[in-house]
């Protein structure tokens, strides 16, 4: 397959999608935990499951296109993880990978508007707003800063995440604390901040892999 | 926390095995997680569906068959199933004369029983849906995901259900759900807390000497956590909790719901407590139901529901019911 | 360990208040601890009393009524009633046809049990006894008190009930109660320890990463200590105890029972490796009750009591009942 | 009343069960402890509901002979402990009243061999023999030392139970445990031993009261 320089094909959101499979993997405990604290305690088996069943289905039914892959992805989300994060990360990848259409090779402004409209779609779903302590804490920032570059996207969802402490959840089950849901950091946004974490790490692997050559290698 | 498991990941399958295993007179697709009445779709009639996380046992599978549920959906243990599995459950009891969802109002309920109306609808069944959202200790619902379901959902399944072996259609039996829903409020206490098979210790840490006022029924934390109280102060906070934002005019149904850890002789004794706040309050109680209905894993704790009764509703709720769970008058 | 109650030593009384208060079919006697049907005496029909210590509910309060026992008296918690509760109970459902006493095979039930009968029937009523011994844990029965009391209780009490409703007479009925009793064995299994109102901390120590086998219903430690097992394993442990006892040639009723502390989810999955390991011992399970009968408090746990049925067995099972905690057919 | 030296009346019969009644109660949680190691954690409180029934029953209607106060007490056990120990003590006391029959004075030896008849019909009741490490191991030797003197009673019942320590119980729940259950002071035999030790504190303070003259009160 040949790339066309600053921008992305099937294969890199495949291994996108297989790094965030890793990490949340690696970091499912620590989600488990940060759910414990303010929700059910099942936030990393949650995704683990959906996450596990979305690395399978790519590597059976491999699809020919990022949009594609998004969708497939977003699918099995849907139908493997339930909770409230199956639906809204289903929405999300879904959407995006709607957004892409059929296009065989992307660009990362490209991406992020979709994955902007990604974000709008789990808004709607889950009737959330920027500062109600969910995912949207980290996917909001994440987009705006994956506009500038894959690490400012990492970055900006990580500070996303860590801002969702002090709040006061209004939305999923944190809210039934009041309260007592301020002082933990909110468990969908913690993922949300891995995916843009996997992101950036699978954009830099691929600049090392010197495919790339906007830079993002060294950020 | 030692928990009766093989893995952690099998233990919503093993428990369907286990259904299959003790219970010939349902329908169980372990693998879809699909459990139905065997003699489903039942000619004519509308079928009652629901589902949720499990760990509320014996909500909701349980709660399958004639004069109740049509079919239950269980999730992974506290979180909500996913669309399929509705879908698969709505084609398998659809009758033609439609469907009604019975939802407890989670987020991820709700959002999961949307999609898979959506997906169902498309196959030409035509659904209706219900929500539960009967926990009082949830209060600014401009703040929060709006109060949670609870016991309740065991009064809207048991009446809805006894709806829809009368006869009545669709849009009937919703009105009946919604009625009962909107005339029930619940609230729980929690002694300890519970330990889920993913995370393997107790969800929150509840020391000696204190309690959660105001739990929910996922190992989440409450409103407030205060001293230990005796079993008389708890049903003075709860019941009145009830009363306060239900105010009955008329004799009640009350479900005084284990979570799953506390023994029923405490239930019992509970009970009495409950019985007698009623009696102060010039509540009489027209029909009570004592144990553990709808449950959260082996949390020590109980809550109290009640549900403003009238005739309609009485008799419904006196009509025949055989589920593995809840029995009478078959 | 907190729990649900006002003071340890009103525990029981506020039970039967409590079940007073939901069960209008039973008359409870709070003051002097006696539960029975509403209707007894039943014209022409033997009587079924059986009691025991509390803490195991719904054994056996739970099971008075149509199909099953007359009256209960329940003792305060784990330590067996008093003669005079029997001989009450025994006064007030009585028909002339006698009396049978279902004693679980404990000194102090045994004992009070027998001074009940004695003075029973100085006041002119027949009294016959069957005990209940069913227990595969204790073996040495010259070095012990006999085999335990425990799941099979259940059985005897649901078998002999129908018969006393068919209308057998006393002989007839003790001759089936001893039958059930002879084809059943259980063992049991503790994940925790219980925690009694009247000591107020779990009754043993069971450290994280053990657990105890063939433990009683008492808050008793077992017979051996082990590391932690899957469901798979203790089942493997515990069918196997319980066939090599008893080695049955035709088709099994089977009860696997929660310990009170146990949830429901993780019952049915254990349920799902009973019958695998009875399947691959080739024996066939006729019916299967899953569910908190035989409870010690909040243990967590579970037992599996196995019965070789045969035709009249199987009829009785199957035959109405309808008391608080067991209810078919009517 | 009047008392002949050497002889015990209603009295102090009455003063022996309510010190009996006090040393359960201090000693309650203690027996229940010792039940918890080994048998089911309410030995304790089934003496206490007990002696605190023979108590009210002794004051609310006051026997007249010796014997009447044990058979007395003797019914309240049974209709108020249950379990294996209330029919088991209730039997022992109820058995040593009828043996001393009506008379208003009895001598120590005399009452020495009422309790043996009790103690024979509580080993015919519950079909233990010495060494089973029950109530037994305790009442025997206490019955044999009253023989000679009250702190003897005492003495040899407190021996009797601590000798059951290292015994594997044969009878009651203990006998459950098998192996397990050595190792520990039998519940039911330290409760015996309580009722000895009562026993002789009650003859030493009537001496000290300058009412005996047998020599108790030095023992
Ligand atoms: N209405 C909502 N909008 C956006 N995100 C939400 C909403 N409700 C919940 N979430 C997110 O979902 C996360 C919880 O996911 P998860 O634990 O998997 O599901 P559940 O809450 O059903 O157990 C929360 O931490 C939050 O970030
Ligand atoms: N068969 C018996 N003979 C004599 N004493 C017995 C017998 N069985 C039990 N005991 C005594 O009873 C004591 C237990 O009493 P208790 O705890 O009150 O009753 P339970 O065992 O019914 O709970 C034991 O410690 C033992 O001394
Ligand atoms: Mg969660
Ligand atoms: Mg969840
Ligand atoms: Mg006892
Ligand atoms: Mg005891």
């Amino acid at each position: 397959m040949t790339e066309t320089a600053g921008t992305y094909g099937t294969e890199f959101f495949v291994r996108w999608l297989e790094a965030v499979a890793e990490a949340v993997e690696r970091e499912a405990d620590r989600l488990t935990e940060l759910d414990a604290a303010i929700g059910d305690a099942d936030h990393g088996a949650n995704l683990r499951r959906g996450f596990t069943a979305v690395r399978k289905a790519l590597e059976e039914e491999p699809p020919t296109a990022p949009g594609a892959v998004l969708v497939a992805a977003g699918k099995q989300l849907i139908s493997t993880v339930g909770g409230a994060s199956g639906p809204l990360y289903g929405t999300l990848l879904r959407r995006a990978g709607k957004a892409l259409g059929d296009d065989p090779q992307v660009t990362r402004e490209r991406f992020a508007g979709a994955l902007g409209e990604g974000v709008e779609a789990v808004s709607r779903l889950g009737g959330a707003a920027p500062g109600d302590k969910t995912m949207l804490d980290a996917l909001g920032p994440g987009v705006e800063g994956l506009k500038v570059s894959f690490s400012a996207g990492r970055d900006r969802a990580g500070e996303g995440a860590a801002g969702t402490v002090p709040l006061r959840a209004r939305k999923g089950r944190a809210s039934y604390l009041g309260e007592r849901s301020a002082g933990h950091e909110d468990p969908g946004a913690a993922s949300s901040a891995l995916l843009f974490a996997a992101l950036a790490a699978t954009a830099r692997a691929e600049a090392a892999d010197g495919t790339r050559t906007d830079g993002e290698g060294a950020a | 926390m030692k928990m009766l498991i093989n893995v952690p990941e099998t233990v919503v399958a093993d428990a369907l095995r286990g259904m299959a295993a003790a219970h010939p007179e349902l329908t169980v697709d372990v693998e879809r997680r699909v459990v139905v009445r065997r003699d489903a779709p039942v000619a004519g009639k509308v079928a009652l569906v629901s589902g949720g996380g499990s760990g509320h046992e014996p909500l909701h599978a349980g709660f399958v068959g004639p004069g109740m549920l049509d079919a239950a959906c269980p999730g992974e243990v506290f979180t909500s199933p996913v669309p399929d599995q509705m879908v698969r459950a709505a084609a398998a009891v659809d009758s033609g004369a439609g469907v009604l969802f019975v939802v407890k109002n989670y987020t991820g309920d709700v959002l999961n029983f949307e999609m898979a109306a959506e997906l169902a609808e498309d196959e030409g069944v035509r659904i209706a849906r219900v929500l539960v959202d009967d926990d009082v200790a949830v209060t600014d619902s401009l703040y929060t995901a709006g109060r949670r379901g609870t016991g309740a959902t065991l009064f809207v399944e048991k009446i809805a259900g006894a709806a829809t072996e009368e006869g009545a259609p669709l849009e009937r039996v919703e009105a009946v759900a919604r009625r009962v829903n909107e005339r029930s409020r619940s609230f729980g206490v929690a002694l300890g807390a519970c330990t889920t098979p993913a995370k393997g210790s107790p969800t929150f840490d509840l020391p000696p000497g204190e309690l959660e006022l105001g739990v929910g029924i996922h190992g989440e934390p409450g409103r407030e956590r205060r001293a230990m109280m005796t079993a008389r102060e708890i049903a003075d906070v709860a019941v009145e909790a009830v009363l306060d934002d239900l105010r009955p005019t008329g004799p009640v149904l009350a479900l005084v719901n284990g979570m799953g850890g506390t023994p029923l002789l405490e239930l019992y004794g509970f009970h009495a407590e409950v019985a007698r706040v009623l009696g102060e309050r010039g509540v009489p109680v027209a029909r009570a139901l004592v144990g553990n209905y709808v449950t959260s894993l082996d949390m020590a704790g109980c809550s109290v529901t009640l549900c403003e009764a009238d005739e309609e509703l009485l008799r419904l709720w006196d009509a025949p019911v055989r589920t593995a769970a809840l029995r009478w008058g078959l």
